[in-house]
């Protein structure tokens, strides 16, 4: 692209809506979930060296978010590292807004097809390995807005998700539960998956 | 005394080897695949808030950020030289202060016009 | 001494940390300073107004809560006396006290998270806002005794609100009043002189007050211009002309004027509340309504002074059961008309604070 | 061969060791490896000290999971990051992108090398031990910029530039403050300098030691000065685009500057090594810990300061301050040695408080730039 001096250009509006067409077009199924991990516990015993524990510890308690909160269960995230419930605990209050530091998508929020885009960047964008929480209704079906036609019926529609926390919004304790799990869905991971 | 420089020059080798070997550490263990790596095309691309990079990025700057830059070379290599006096300001006695004195002063004019010609201010 | 230099196109959002959610300002800078910006929403852009025509009039209700999430009750009540007075219903007495009770928490909820999230986007590391925090935590405690949720609530109904306070909200609200004036002022000691807080805030993105009243800005916004306009005093709704509170103004319309605003908003609300449980009646708290109600073919606006400034909900209807066609005026988005004035010629660290003293919501900027 | 230097010193003067000489190059591999493995041990643990810290000051716990109260977090922290994938931007400069953290890393740990952790335990004595750490800290600002410029990325290009106006500009300041010292000390080497030091320079000094310690957090970027990594507006800063163990060699080197910053500010200002009772190399630790903390504090207390306000305060707050500090204090050594330092340390105190005050009755709050 050329260097734009005037910013009120026509031709990224344009732009960008294609973008979003395409993207809408290309996603009308779920994306298929990361590979069933309860299934495999007893492959996975026998393979589980130290080498993957000590990682698996280590990415389970750091887990960095990123800062890609859509609306309003964001004030439950917040609620969620605020003093009250502190997610700092467990290595979690780095909010990091470049995806390359994060490890964790948290989707706090209904995703329009405007956005959706922009999400599916960031999360491209994002390191491996990489996590996302699908939290509240929204974020799994679109929830009470999954009639409308600017919303996304549930963010598994571009990214894949590992957990799923239902809600509208859920409480920071079930998202902590939510975080729990997830955790638990890290330790289980092999290396050698990549 | 030259030893002592031997000794930081070594020691500069060795704070180098560590760094590299810090940053070299990822390569050698993508090698096992403890360290993942899935290139794509957008996941090379810049990030900027999720959009596509408008424009160029690596233009003609802003002088103003250089300003200061060009600033501290004028007076903080001058600046050095209070050090040796500064050490032997003991030694060398009420006699030296004069000198100084009118060497900073040199400085100041310079000091002062810089901030009356505004390039101290960000504007 | 002029060198030529060359501007840059920068977005600031969707994804940013300080642009309150998802919204987009396009920003043409050269080095720090913002020479042009166009503000990009719609990110958030469910469809709200359209989707109402789809439902039900009480099925409505819970998609007000999500407009301004931050401060649910006054969408839900917003839009609830629009409907009653389009159908003419009557409220209770005890219903109106309740309303105007949890109103104004919302407004303390709102105000705290707007003020900590000023001083986020200055730049203190959190500290403030998680302090705001553990009193909307108690207040979130509060509205979840009643309505059995922490930020949606769906309390209120046409003709009154769902159901009554629990027995224990009262005293708990009154320990909460009693507590959080000492809080403010113990905040204020943090914040109100802190000189960085004062070089960074004032004289930083002043709104004149014509320019506020050309953009039709309200709520602090509007006020700290030095306007007083209060739709509770201006024209009172629900119950608001029993109360006896100040409406404060600002006089420049900087960044630092609508942060003092927002906390002697807290101080009033806090004598509202107040009074509102001093005089709180007994009896029923809602006049049933049909689920499937008709109200008749008119059309009405209806307006409130939400936290953020004047939330209006115009509903036409046309004799069936669900609007002909609804449209809800943001404060949000009619605040940032001036956005692009405000933050022409200001550098990248003011654009950001002048949009936090703003203290929009996405939610009810996109719909 | 060199001048002998006992290292058993370091760890206790009394005890039979602490004579212990080495040759060359034994000394070198003890304090080259003695130098990085402290550093990076005490970064994990300040990283550690820092989040409960700032959990504590903002009425929370902070990392109390990985490991026993939490000791263990950065060291997952360095587990993931370790592990994280590799990025390079395809559009990045990619030699300069690669060799940015090392430029930003190396300069820090080199600090080091000249700080005593004990009377003549340290790996050079030179002879211009504060000219070298001067010389040296200014290359991490070089580090800093390469990755900002390197990244091809607009808000770590526009870090970078900042990185150019301001780490530049508090180099000024802070060399400045030291030559208070110096004249006092009438030597250059840190080793002198902790030596002369029967009462700690902060109480001859207080306001070269305000103005080191401002200026330092300008260059470690340390809040009200951090606008290199500012959150709110350039979403990451500098290091936008590394992920990876690049990344976290920033994270490293953000941090050791902070800690080598509080150990100069300990060496210089704060009697170094010195202290009854303990061990000396404990007195420096907890003197490094003090500061620290105080920046911690600092960090979880105030707001940013703008570009123009940071610059102004630089170049027309501190730089007069610091010329004013030389002044008086070379009018004292040279025309009354004898002063007694109390004397000396009350108007040093007087006239930093005149010229703070003085200076706050011109300074306008507010505005687009600052007018004094």
């Amino acid at each position: 692209m050329e260097i734009r001096t005037d910013s009120t250009s026509l031709d990224i509006d344009r732009h960008e809506g294609n973008l979003i067409k395409e993207l809408r077009s290309s996603s009308t199924k779920p994306v298929t979930e990361p590979s069933g991990w309860l299934s495999e516990d007893l492959k996975r015993n026998i393979f589980l060296t130290t080498v993957d524990n000590v990682l698996n510890w280590g990415r389970k308690s750091s887990l960095w978010t990123e800062t890609a909160f859509t609306a309003c269960c964001t004030f439950e995230f917040i609620s969620l590292s605020s003093s009250r419930f502190d997610i700092a605990r467990f290595g979690m209050e780095v909010l990091r807004s470049s995806p390359r530091h994060a490890d964790l998508i948290i989707t706090a929020g209904t995703l329009t097809w405007k956005m959706a885009p922009q999400i599916k960047r960031v999360y491209e964008q994002m390191a491996e390995p990489k996590w996302v929480i699908a939290m509240g209704a929204c974020g799994i079906t679109g929830g009470i807005f999954a009639d409308s036609y600017s919303v996304v019926p549930g963010y598994n529609r571009i990214l894949p998700i590992d957990v799923y926390i239902p809600g509208c919004p859920p409480r920071p304790e079930a998202l902590l539960a939510g975080i729990e799990l997830l955790r638990k869905k890290v330790e289980k991971r092999s290396f050698l998956q990549g | 005394m030259l030893s002592e420089f031997s000794l930081i020059a070594l020691f500069i080798l060795i704070v180098m080897g560590f760094a590299t070997t810090l940053v070299l550490i990822p390569q050698a263990l993508k090698k096992i695949g403890i360290v993942p790596s899935k290139p794509s095309e957008v996941k090379y691309e810049p990030y900027e808030c999720g959009l596509e990079t408008i424009g160029e990025t690596w233009v003609q700057f802003k002088i103003r950020y250089y300003f200061y830059a060009l600033l501290l070379i004028t007076l903080d290599i001058t600046v050095i030289f209070l050090y040796p006096w500064a050490v032997e300001l003991k030694n060398l006695g009420s006699s030296s202060l004069g000198v100084i004195f009118s060497f900073i002063g040199i400085l100041a004019v310079g000091y002062i016009y810089a901030w009356r010609k505004g390039a101290l201010e960000w504007k | 001494m002029a060198i030529k230099t060359e501007p840059i196109l920068l977005n600031l959002g969707p994804i940013h940390p300080s642009t309150h959610g998802v919204f987009r300002m396009r920003a043409l800078v050269d080095g720090e300073v913002i020479t042009d910006i166009e503000p990009v929403f719609g990110y958030l852009h469910r469809g709200i107004e359209k989707l109402a025509e789809q439902k039900s009039y009480r099925q409505f209700i819970p998609l007000t809560d999500r407009l301004d999430y931050v401060a649910s009750m006054n969408n839900n009540l917003a839009y609830v006396t629009a409907v009653e007075k389009l159908a003419g219903i009557e409220v209770p007495e005890r219903a109106e006290y309740i309303r105007v009770i949890m109103s104004e928490i919302q407004r303390i909820i709102s105000h705290l998270l707007g003020i900590g999230s000023f001083f986020n986007d200055m730049g203190t590391f959190f500290t403030p806002f998680f302090y705001m925090f553990i009193q909307k935590e108690k207040l979130t405690d509060l509205l979840e005794m009643v309505s059995g949720q922490r930020l949606l609530f769906n309390y209120m109904r046409f003709g009154g609100v769902s159901h009554d306070l629990p027995d224990e909200f009262l005293p708990a609200l009154n320990t909460f009043l009693k507590e959080m004036p000492a809080e403010i002022d113990k905040y204020e000691r943090l914040l109100k002189e802190n000189e960085i807080v004062l070089a960074r805030s004032k004289k930083v993105g002043i709104l004149s007050p014509d320019m506020a009243i050309n953009s039709s800005a309200s709520g602090p916004v509007l006020r700290a211009s030095g306007i007083e306009w209060d739709i509770r005093k201006a024209d009172p709704y629900s119950i608001y002309d029993r109360f006896d509170f100040d409406i404060p103004t600002g006089t420049v319309g900087d960044c630092y004027d609508r942060y003092r605003v927002r906390v002697e908003e807290l101080r009033q609300s806090i004598r509202i509340l107040e009074q509102a449980v001093a005089g709180i009646p007994k009896g029923k708290v809602l006049n049933p309504v049909p689920l499937r109600f008709r109200p008749p073919e008119g059309e009405v606006y209806s307006h409130i002074e939400s936290n953020k400034g004047e939330l209006g909900f115009h509903v036409i209807s046309d004799g069936s059961d669900k609007p002909y066609r609804l449209h809800i005026r943001a404060p949000s988005l009619l605040n940032l008309t001036a956005l692009r004035k405000m933050l022409t010629g200001w550098k990248i660290a003011d654009a950001i604070i002048i949009f936090g003293s703003i203290d929009i919501c996405v939610g009810e900027v996109d719909r | 061969m060199p001048e002998l230097i006992t290292v058993g010193a370091a760890i206790s003067p009394n005890l039979p060791w602490s004579d212990w000489q080495f040759g060359f190059w034994i000394h070198l591999l003890i304090f080259g490896i003695g130098i990085i493995s402290l550093l990076l041990g005490s970064v994990i643990i300040f990283i550690w000290l820092e989040r409960r810290l700032v959990g504590r000051f903002q009425r929370r716990l902070g990392p109390n999971r990985a490991g026993p109260l939490g000791l263990l977090q950065s060291v997952a922290d360095v587990i993931k990051i370790l592990t994280k994938e590799d990025i390079v931007p395809s559009r990045a400069d990619k030699l300069i992108f690669w060799i940015a953290p090392i430029v930003a890393f190396t300069p820090v740990v080199l600090m080091l090398a000249v700080v005593p952790v004990a009377d003549g335990a340290l790996l050079a004595d030179l002879n211009i031990g504060i000219l070298f750490v001067i010389a040296i800290s200014s290359i991490t600002a070089l580090g800093v910029f390469m990755a900002g410029w390197a990244s091809y990325n607009k808000y770590s290009i526009l870090s970078a530039m900042r990185t150019v106006a301001q780490l530049v500009s508090y180099e000024m300041p802070l060399i400045l403050s030291m030559v208070g010292v110096v004249i006092i000390a009438g030597s250059l080497s840190l080793n002198d300098i902790v030596k002369t030091q029967t009462v700690p320079f902060i109480v001859l000094q207080p306001a070269g030691f305000f103005i080191f310690f401002i200026a330092s957090l300008a260059e470690i970027n340390r809040t009200p000065f951090d606008l290199l990594e500012a959150d709110s507006e350039l979403v990451a800063g500098y290091n936008i685009e590394y992920s990876g163990m690049k990344f976290a060699t920033f994270y490293l080197t953000e941090y050791c500057e902070a800690i080598v910053l509080s150990t100069l500010a300990a060496t210089i200002f704060l009697g170094g090594w010195q202290g009854p009772w303990l061990p000396p190399i404990v007195w420096l630790l907890l003197k490094i810990g003090i500061v620290f903390c105080f920046i911690v504090w600092i960090r979880s207390t105030l707001p940013r300061l703008r570009i123009d306000q940071v610059m102004g305060f630089a170049w027309k707050f501190l730089l007069p301050l610091a010329i004013l500090n030389i002044f008086v204090t070379s009018i004292f050594v040279a025309l009354w040695p004898e002063t007694p330092a109390w004397l000396m340390g009350l108007t040093n105190l007087a006239i930093l408080v005149a010229y703070i005050l003085f200076w706050s009755k011109l300074f306008k709050p507010g505005g687009k730039a600052v007018a004094v």
